[in-house]
């Protein structure tokens, strides 16, 4: 296996699919000549031409709009949004008309198409700039919505985005790009609605996705110092979500904790404390916790900003609460 | 009788057939639209329902100038243009009482009418929403290198918003073919077009964007609609360049169904004036003095669309609402390529 | 008191609101000579003129930022979206405009200001027109979110919400519009952030919100005759959501049954559920339920929108499930 | 020097104090945004940060006509306006450095500086979102009946959004004291203005505004652009209408920090010929031969500036970081009217 970047792993997988397929095209600001705002679709105009990497006006709600049509005759747009901070402004044509075509046409128009790019904080980037919007996009039936939280993730998840023939969301990270990781040489898909076990541990279940992955990680090898061995479920699909393995785990560790990058109030981590009390009620022996963003919108300033995020020390509190230790 | 008043000296374009099929799609969506009407007072139909009545000029105008490998994308006011298309009655009938026959199996109701095999992409419930699908559709033409052409129909209001202005300025700038219709029928709802745009002829809203062609025409003459459609269609298919028509023309009925045709934003008067200018009995009116119709060959026309109407409203009672696990369908395709 | 319709209640809110304050005006798409799509903003044109009831074109995303601009500099807006629905649009405006701007100005620009309208499901309105946004609208920092479900709760949230100096959402419900209700004579306001016990009993806890009132308060009625007897806690207010009321009414009835309008991934009901599971861990004598709307884009036909709504049976049903009595 | 090239035959418009007033409000900008880059290098500010540096003349001639009372809102490249607008480089360069004194309580940071007193609206993030902000501002000036105008400033890659269209059309339909001032600097990150926008005068989408005047200027001459201003400020106040200046200008660095001069998406031999229009040494080249400044005024007048950018720094670096409990502040007030 070759150690690439996450970034790395996306332009592979944008190329393979596109050298694949030729009705894939990939549009949005700065992708062409730019090579991208974060450099994922770099070299990708030179090989496709301007009619596959398509650059756009500043225009969200356009440029997603045209992604739609283009899917409605056939066509596989992958429209890539610089962050999923403007993509507000396109919400509307996500919402009210790729996830709903299908249904309101009876089922007579599939939408074969891809919406992706950064999601969450970066660093300092402030208030506009620095939102997480998983629970916003699992909310709506007719999508699907992963979150690959490593590059052999992300590629082999953009690739099964590309080829599905649904809508789906492709939530990745600016602090993910460089982050590097094992990605096979052959061609692989990972499939959408499978959660990823990404360490085994029998004391406590953390539940997680995207680029919290790397957190809990990071807190899993913490906790191990202290004999405490955790479960680190990686959803890496937010919808439709694989609530089996989330099942599976917690009534093996009989305690859980949710991290996730956005808000608390009504985010994933809401719904997965859902699945679990449900599913796992007379198997808990603590109360789940969840590690979020603050409530407040994202400050500038470095020592704020940092408090605001949720992190590694957070994650082992929870963790070390819910097995009663603190 | 129009035609009376405004004598048209020259010989109708068009052979007789055509202008008899021209008449026919016209009488056709109106009586339609009554049918449509009787049905919702009876509770057949329910949720939001707007009648076209007063349009059909521009349905009939612009769609019979189109090929069968065109595209077609509207609004929810989209009863009109589906018929025209050539979608059934009964396909349209059956989706309008929520019914499993439906064009869109009885999920999509009166705004969303879809039929793939027709080429039509939907009536769509967003204002302004679809302008840019339109504009997917024209890219998806032009990367295929195909000479269709997508028409792109909207009600006046949709020139102020946003997504109209980002789909213009993208179709004009990679040169799509993509025809934008706006359908002037001088009220948005309760509004009046001129309380809403900032601009009096709403075509040159075209010159915001270089080399986009731009025209206005009157909507309630059918053959003036087809003329204008022919041009804006030339340079689109040909030149393969995006055209935006200002068809004017006038909604005789209510905004929807809960509306009333006239008192709170616009006068009787107006609208008794505007009538005059019916869309249908002046294409009859000329038709008769053209020697292409008689009274006699009207009734019969009549009778038989009656007769097509009522078909359309009996099968679609017939036709069994969808099974309870039609709700589940749909959502999403199990399918990847 | 005044048996008036929740029409009428909001109508007198606002005029009562703009007859105070002049800095108060009422600005959206047929608020004015078409008196409201929904007749909310009956007669205000005529009493109040031009400047203060706006007719706006058809530029949700336009209007909403004419709105924050007013308000930034010392106007009290109220913004009308004819639904939310339509309102994705301008959610760009709400979500990094409104809820942010006192915050990224280190607080020197409060925002004054109210969005408010119909959202949620109708009848036969199909997919694009029939969407409940609260958990969205819950989700974002920087706003208050109101459900109001009675006429008197509609009055007393809508009056506390324009005196707010806050960015205040006001979700109705078309279908809550012509329900009637008692309404006191003189002024009162209801406080927000403050849940309403709308009955009680002592076996199950039913916890909703909005239009789901209604639906609850058949159901406790219902439940009545067969002898169980249930708290309805009307949250009225989902951010910030008043948890201590969540869960006194728990802890007291050891059950729990979430209702709510829109749909279950990442919805309100889930964060209730988080609340519940964390607060009342001990107390809990069965998993919490939800009752929500079926996972799938409104269909329009009459029976499958039956099917895909939140009701009356599907709520006894929960009651009855986490009783143990099914 | 550019004006060997291009001598000015005429006397430089204004008085001399007002003339020099003007070049130190440039010369400060660009001394500023030098030093801002210094800071950045060194790890002192973080996020996005967008230099000024090439436009100053926009920001120095557009705002050096307006009121006090009069309103300003902008984008995220906002150092230079906040400056012309009189906002100080200690306020401004704690805001950078995520400090407590900053401008904004380091909240903000370099893309969202306010300053209430000065009527500062701030610096926003979402590309064309304050557009409509601004017209809210005409909007509330006009409730109020007062005289004042709000100048909006844009990069020209704004005239393609629908936030810009949905703005335009309502300050035209309302008639709102909008001075909508586009800084056309040729590039929206990579992408060159042709390349997004089907219009070659940016200034002309006024015309799809009934009644909006629209002209364009050379944005690297501070007197053009005061004179453009001028007509464009009668218009807004006096008449209360809005109007749209297109304003000729170049960036000279990259888009951000992070982004090179040139290379990708324009060469050096344009940024080279560019570079021979700096407004700032335009300006200087002028007043030396008007006589208004000898090359000694100009040293003491670097040296003043070098000091007080020198301060700002000192100042930002000894302001504390904002404490733990700011985090939960400024979400809301808990104030009700
Ligand atoms: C974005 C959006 N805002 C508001 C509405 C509500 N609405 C439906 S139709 C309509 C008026 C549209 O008028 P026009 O475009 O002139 O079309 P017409 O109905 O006259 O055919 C409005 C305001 C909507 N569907 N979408
Ligand atoms: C809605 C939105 N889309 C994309 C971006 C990312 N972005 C920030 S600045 C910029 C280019 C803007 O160019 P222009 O308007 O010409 O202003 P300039 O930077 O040249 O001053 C882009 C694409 C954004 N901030 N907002
Ligand atoms: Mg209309
Ligand atoms: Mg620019």
């Amino acid at each position: 296996m070759a150690i690439i970047t996450y970034r790395e792993a996306l332009n592979q997988a944008l190329r393979e699919e596109m050298g694949r397929d030729d009705r894939v095209f990939l549009m949005g600001e700065e992708v062409g000549v730019y090579n991208g705002a974060y450099k994922v679709s770099k070299g990708l105009l030179d090989e496709f031409g301007e009619m596959r990497v398509v650059d756009t006006p500043i225009t969200e709600l356009g440029f997603a709009g045209v992604g739609v049509g283009a899917a409605m005759v056939g066509l596989r747009p992958v429209i890539e949004f610089m962050t999923w901070n403007f993509a507000l402004l396109a919400i509307d044509q996500v919402v009210n008309a790729a996830a709903k075509m299908l249904y309101m046409s009876g089922g007579q128009y599939p939408m074969p198409m891809v919406f992706r790019g950064p999601n969450g904080a970066a660093l300092q980037l402030s208030a506009q700039h620095s939102q997480a919007f998983e629970s916003w996009l699992a909310h709506i039936p007719g999508l699907k919505v992963v979150t690959p939280g490593t590059p052999y993730d992300a590629k082999g998840l953009l690739k099964a985005a590309i080829r599905d023939d649904n809508p789906v969301i492709v939530l990745e990270g600016e602090m993910l790009y460089n982050t590097k990781g094992e990605v096979p040489e052959t061609e692989y898909l990972v499939p959408i609605g499978k959660a990823d076990l990404k360490r085994e541990g029998g004391d406590c279940s953390i539940i997680t996705n995207g680029k919290m992955v790397l957190v809990a990680m990071n807190a899993a090898d913490q906790l191990a110092k202290d004999g405490i061995r955790v479960d680190v479920v990686d959803l890496r699909t937010v919808r439709p979500m694989d609530v089996e393995a989330i099942v599976t785990s917690v009534r093996k560790t009989n305690r859980a904790v949710v991290l996730e990058e956005g808000w608390e109030i009504a985010g994933i981590g809401a719904q997965v404390v859902d699945y679990i009390q449900r599913e796992c009620f007379d198997h808990l022996d603590a109360p789940v916790l969840r590690v979020h963003q603050e409530d407040v919108p994202m400050p500038y300033a470095k020592g704020l900003e940092k408090r605001a995020k949720p992190d590694l020390q957070k994650t082992i509190a929870a963790v070390r609460k819910v097995m009663y230790l603190d | 009788m129009a035609s009376k008043k405004r004598p048209d000296p020259r010989a109708l374009p068009g052979d007789p057939v055509l202008r008899r099929a021209l008449f026919h799609s016209m009488l056709l969506q109106r009586r339609f639209e009554e049918k449509v009407g009787e049905a919702y007072a009876l509770g057949k139909i329910g949720g939001f329902c707007h009648l076209y009545i007063g349009q059909e000029a521009v349905s009939t105008g612009v769609l019979s100038m189109l090929r069968p490998d065109d595209y077609v994308i509207t609004t929810y006011r989209d009863h009109g243009q589906a018929l025209a298309r050539g979608m059934t009655p009964r396909g349209i009938m059956a989706e309008l009482f929520g019914r499993i026959d439906g064009c869109s199996r009885g999920k999509g109701g009166s705004m969303h009418l879809f039929d793939r095999n027709l080429n039509f992409l939907g009536g769509h419930g967003i204002v302004g929403g679809h302008v840019p699908v339109a504009a997917g559709v024209g890219f998806a033409i032009k990367y295929r290198g195909g000479d269709q052409v997508i028409v792109c129909f909207m009600g006046e209001s949709v020139v102020n918003t946003g997504a109209f202005h980002e789909a213009l300025n993208m179709a004009a700038l990679w040169k799509l073919p993509c025809l934008f219709v706006i359908e002037n029928n001088k009220y948005g709802m309760g509004t009046a077009v001129e309380r809403a745009a900032a601009i009096k002829d709403l075509d040159r809203r075209a010159d915001a964007y270089q080399g986009m062609h731009g025209e206005h025409v009157d909507g309630q003459d059918v053959f003036a609609v087809r003329e204008a459609t022919e041009r804006a269609l030339e340079i689109c298919r040909k030149e393969s360049r995006p055209a935006l028509l200002e068809i004017r023309t006038y909604r005789f009925m209510g905004h929807s169904m809960s509306d009333a045709v006239s008192g709170t934003y616009r006068t009787k008067a107006e609208l008794d004036e505007q009538l005059k200018r019916d869309p249908v009995w002046m294409m009859k009116a000329r038709m008769l003095e053209a020697g292409d119709l008689s009274e006699a060959d009207v009734q019969e026309m009549e009778r038989e669309i009656k007769t097509i109407c009522q078909d359309a409203w009996d099968f679609a009672d017939a036709s069994p609402e969808p099974p309870a696990e039609a709700l589940y369908e749909d959502v999403l395709v199990d399918t990847v390529s």
